[in-house]
């Protein structure tokens, strides 16, 4: 079951980052589908895949696109 | 004389094409050359279909022609759908992608 | 159940496809545009990953204590892993790139639209006058 | 000496870290640089053919069904790989030997940039694993971005982002149907895959296969620059320095064939595969040559004719017989000699005048006229004709869709050859034989000498291809015949 709603939080997730006018929130989303996503290589039986997606996904992605919008814009413009 | 004013009016159309800057002659007769080669291979190239059916190799090859010539100077409207633009490029490629699933699915058994 | 859980690791990974695909055609943000197409590379991942899920199996990890044969039969395929492992790191750095030239042209145009920084190039030119 | 196989990669791939590494010590990286990319052509000749099992693991046979399985990353050397290595090899020896003698300060990244692109297309062109190949594929598409991002050109840095953000939707595309291929046969191994399917063990009728199919095929159009990615193919020759241009249209070109070969082994049962190629390498032939026609600027010129030549190379492969993959193989060494020469030769150009709008120049044949010469004599090599290499393998082309039935494809080649010759001709005229525009300052300074040089190593490559096509030919013939079994 819990598969099934890290999908949902998955898509949902990078739907939101998609739509946010806040660049920042968009960056904090796509780490939120980064980690749904290593918790369900976790769950796929995927131990190795799953650390290296937590620390790529939910952390470095996240970190490099808030560094970009800090030194470009916040809004979506 | 529609048609006739037409082809004449390819030469100033080409003009534009180089605007900014001076336009010589061997760009707009390079243009001329391309809009007949465009439009002959097109044709030529649709000359391929006969392998599936030669009805409609002539019918298209027919078409295509009157179209092609009816529809002069087409290397304008070419090249401003091949500019750099990354929104354009985009497009064509998302284009192409999904052309190439839908016709791999459905039609990838009957060639 | 099994076949379940296969079938919406697909549904998810072509959604994220999808989903990629949308934003590089229609968002006009060009960090929320990579963005959108980094869920690209995750879908395709994610597929990944799914072909070696057996479900009911074990991580494919060989303990002396464990007969050969039973493990052959329970685990997981993990050829898959080792693949989504490389594509994950490749996937980050082209993003980093990415990301370094979009910081590199916004000081030039003062913008983050694709169709301002992204234009064609005699375009450009126009706007930079 | 197979233990060279692994080498050809290894050294320029380390030769590239150590650049990067010391780049602060300058004599060291020139002296290094140098040395490396003399070695760099001199490793294949030496190497014998054979097999590579990286870490050892020999090929296994399974005692019930009596088949062969490779565990290991396979390498597999042959004349093909010897010909294309040797000939990358001594592209990238040219065009390091231009940089270094160019530039007073050498900039250590950007060797790295130029030996880790070597290095890819060698991995790419030797590799017999699918996934293998997919990661040298993104290796080099990045190695690309840095060197065009890092040409002093305007607007390379635009240029050098749309093609990684199309890059960056080609490759997970590309991906997808690695992920599908290794879904219905549980191998990356292409042997093992040609295998499976020979064998009957998989439905190759089956719409995943047919996806995996699409979804490959996509990606290697992004790879090889053929439509809908050839503006952005010939935006990218035009914003790189012009040394970097001849080495980029080499990575395509090799990135091209070798995927393509590799496609070739899995998909030749399918019939679809062929007419794919063929429709794609005509479009590309049609666009590419007819916009080169309408350009101004002599290097995007060069680019969009470099795309259109590609088609070429398609038309070969997608054939499918053994005469014509060996005339598409063939074409495709010959184009990476010459269209290396003309990109190097107008680049003496630019950097002669500082002009890179045909509409402006003129006249120069008086400044430069042994630039001049062996510019004409390349431009005819690429528009086929006689006794230069390119007509030997258009002609080979021509014969080949003429046996196959294809008269059309024939008629196409040789209007898309003569629309090549007017091109190259209109820009000659314009740019060396028309009287010099008062305006256009012409630096009174020589060509550089090593900028000669290489257009002189790469004439007497394109004229002995030319008179001698046999040397190559028969060879890659009989690996294509293996290929073919």
């Amino acid at each position: 079951m819990i598969e099934f709603i890290l999908m949902i939080i998955t898509i949902l997730s990078a739907i939101l980052a998609l739509i946010q006018k806040d660049l920042l929130k968009a960056a904090i989303l796509t780490g939120f589908s980064g980690g749904a996503l290593a918790v369900l290589f976790q769950i796929l039986l995927a131990p190795d895949v799953a650390l290296t997606q937590a620390i790529v996904g939910a952390a470095i992605v996240p970190v490099f696109i808030a560094l970009a919008v800090k030194k470009t814009q916040r809004g979506d413009a | 004389m529609k048609l006739y004013d037409q082809i004449f009016d390819v030469v100033k159309k080409f003009k534009k094409l180089f605007s900014p800057g001076p336009v010589t002659n061997a760009d707009v007769s390079g243009s001329l050359t391309a809009e007949i080669f465009i439009i002959v291979s097109i044709v030529i190239a649709s000359l391929l279909l006969r392998h599936i059916s030669v009805l409609l190799a002539g019918l298209v090859t027919l078409i295509l022609a009157v179209v092609l010539i009816t529809s002069i100077p087409l290397i304008p409207k070419f090249k401003i759908e091949q500019e750099d633009s990354l929104n354009k490029m985009l497009f064509y490629a998302i284009i192409t992608l999904g052309l190439i699933a839908v016709f791999l699915y459905w039609g990838g058994l009957l060639v | 159940m099994m076949a379940e859980t296969q079938l919406a690791i697909l549904f998810t990974s072509i959604a994220l496809v999808v989903i990629g695909l949308y934003a590089a055609i229609f968002v006009d943000n060009i960090i929320k545009k990579i963005i959108g197409i980094s869920f690209i590379e995750e879908g395709a991942n994610l597929f990944i990953v799914g072909i070696g899920y057996k479900a009911g199996g074990i991580v494919p990890i060989l303990t002396p204590d464990m007969d050969p044969t039973w493990f052959a039969s329970h685990a997981s395929y993990p050829l898959p892993y080792g693949l989504v492992l490389t594509s994950i790191v490749i996937g980050a750095s082209t993003l980093a790139v990415m990301l370094a030239l979009v910081m590199v042209l916004y000081r030039k145009y003062g913008t983050l639209s694709t169709s301002v920084m992204l234009a064609d190039t005699s375009k450009q030119e126009e706007y930079n006058e | 000496m197979n233990e060279l196989i692994p080498l050809m990669v290894i050294v320029p791939m380390m030769a590239a870290l150590l650049l990067s590494a010391f780049s602060k010590y300058e004599k060291f990286i020139r002296i290094l640089a140098l040395v490396v990319a003399i070695c760099l052509p001199i490793i294949p000749l030496l190497s014998n053919y054979g097999l590579h099992y990286f870490g050892g693991y020999q090929p296994m046979t399974d005692n019930v069904t009596n088949i062969i399985y490779h565990p290991a990353i396979t390498y597999s050397f042959n004349f093909m790989q010897q010909i294309f290595i040797g000939m990358i090899g001594l592209l990238t020896f040219l065009v390091v030997f231009i940089y270094l003698t160019k530039y007073k300060n050498v900039s250590g990244p950007y060797l790295f940039l130029l030996f880790m692109g070597t290095a890819a297309v060698t991995a790419l062109l030797l590799t017999d694993d699918i996934f293998h190949m997919f990661v040298f594929f993104e290796i080099l598409a990045l190695a690309q971005v840095g060197i065009v991002a890092a040409s002093s050109i305007d607007y390379s840095y635009e240029m050098a982002l749309k093609y990684m953000i199309l890059g960056s939707i080609g490759s997970p595309i590309m991906l997808l149907g690695i992920g599908f291929l290794l879904a219905i046969t549980g191998t990356v191994n292409v042997t093992d895959i040609v295998a499976i399917i020979r064998g009957g063990l998989i439905d190759a009728t089956s719409p995943v296969f047919l996806l995996s199919l699409g979804l490959i095929f996509f990606g290697w159009l992004y790879a090889s620059g053929l439509p809908p990615f050839h503006t952005i193919k010939s935006g990218i020759y035009s914003k790189a320095e012009p040394h970097g241009a001849a080495l980029l249209q080499s990575f395509t070109v090799i990135s091209m064939i070798s995927i393509v070969l590799i496609m070739f082994r899995i998909y030749s049962t399918l019939p679809i595969f062929e007419v794919l190629i063929v429709l794609f390498s005509v479009i590309a032939m049609i666009l590419g040559v007819s916009m080169a026609l309408t350009q101004t600027d002599f290097r995007r010129m060069i680019g969009f004719l470099a795309v259109g030549e590609l088609g070429f190379i398609g038309l070969g492969i997608g054939l499918g017989t053994q005469f014509a993959i060996t005339a598409g193989l063939f074409q495709a060494l010959n184009e990476i000699v010459i269209t290396a020469l003309l990109f190097i030769g107008f680049g003496a150009i630019v950097n002669a005048t500082n002009e890179v709008d045909t509409r402006k120049l003129g006249g120069l044949l008086a400044y430069h006229p042994k630039v001049g010469i062996m510019l004409l004599v390349g431009g005819l090599a690429m528009a086929g004709v006689p006794p230069l290499s390119g007509f030997q393998s258009k002609l080979m082309l021509v014969q080949a869709s003429l046996s196959c039935g294809f008269p059309e494809l024939s008629i196409l080649a040789i209007m898309v050859s003569i629309a090549t010759f007017v091109v190259f001709v209109k820009t000659f005229y314009s740019m060396f034989l028309s009287p010099k525009p008062h305006d256009l300052e012409v630096v009174d300074k020589d060509v550089p000498k090593a900028m000669v040089f290489a257009m002189f190593v790469l004439l007497v490559v394109i004229i002995a291809l030319g008179l001698f096509p046999d040397v190559v030919t028969s060879g890659i013939s009989n690996y294509v015949g293996g290929l073919l079994l």
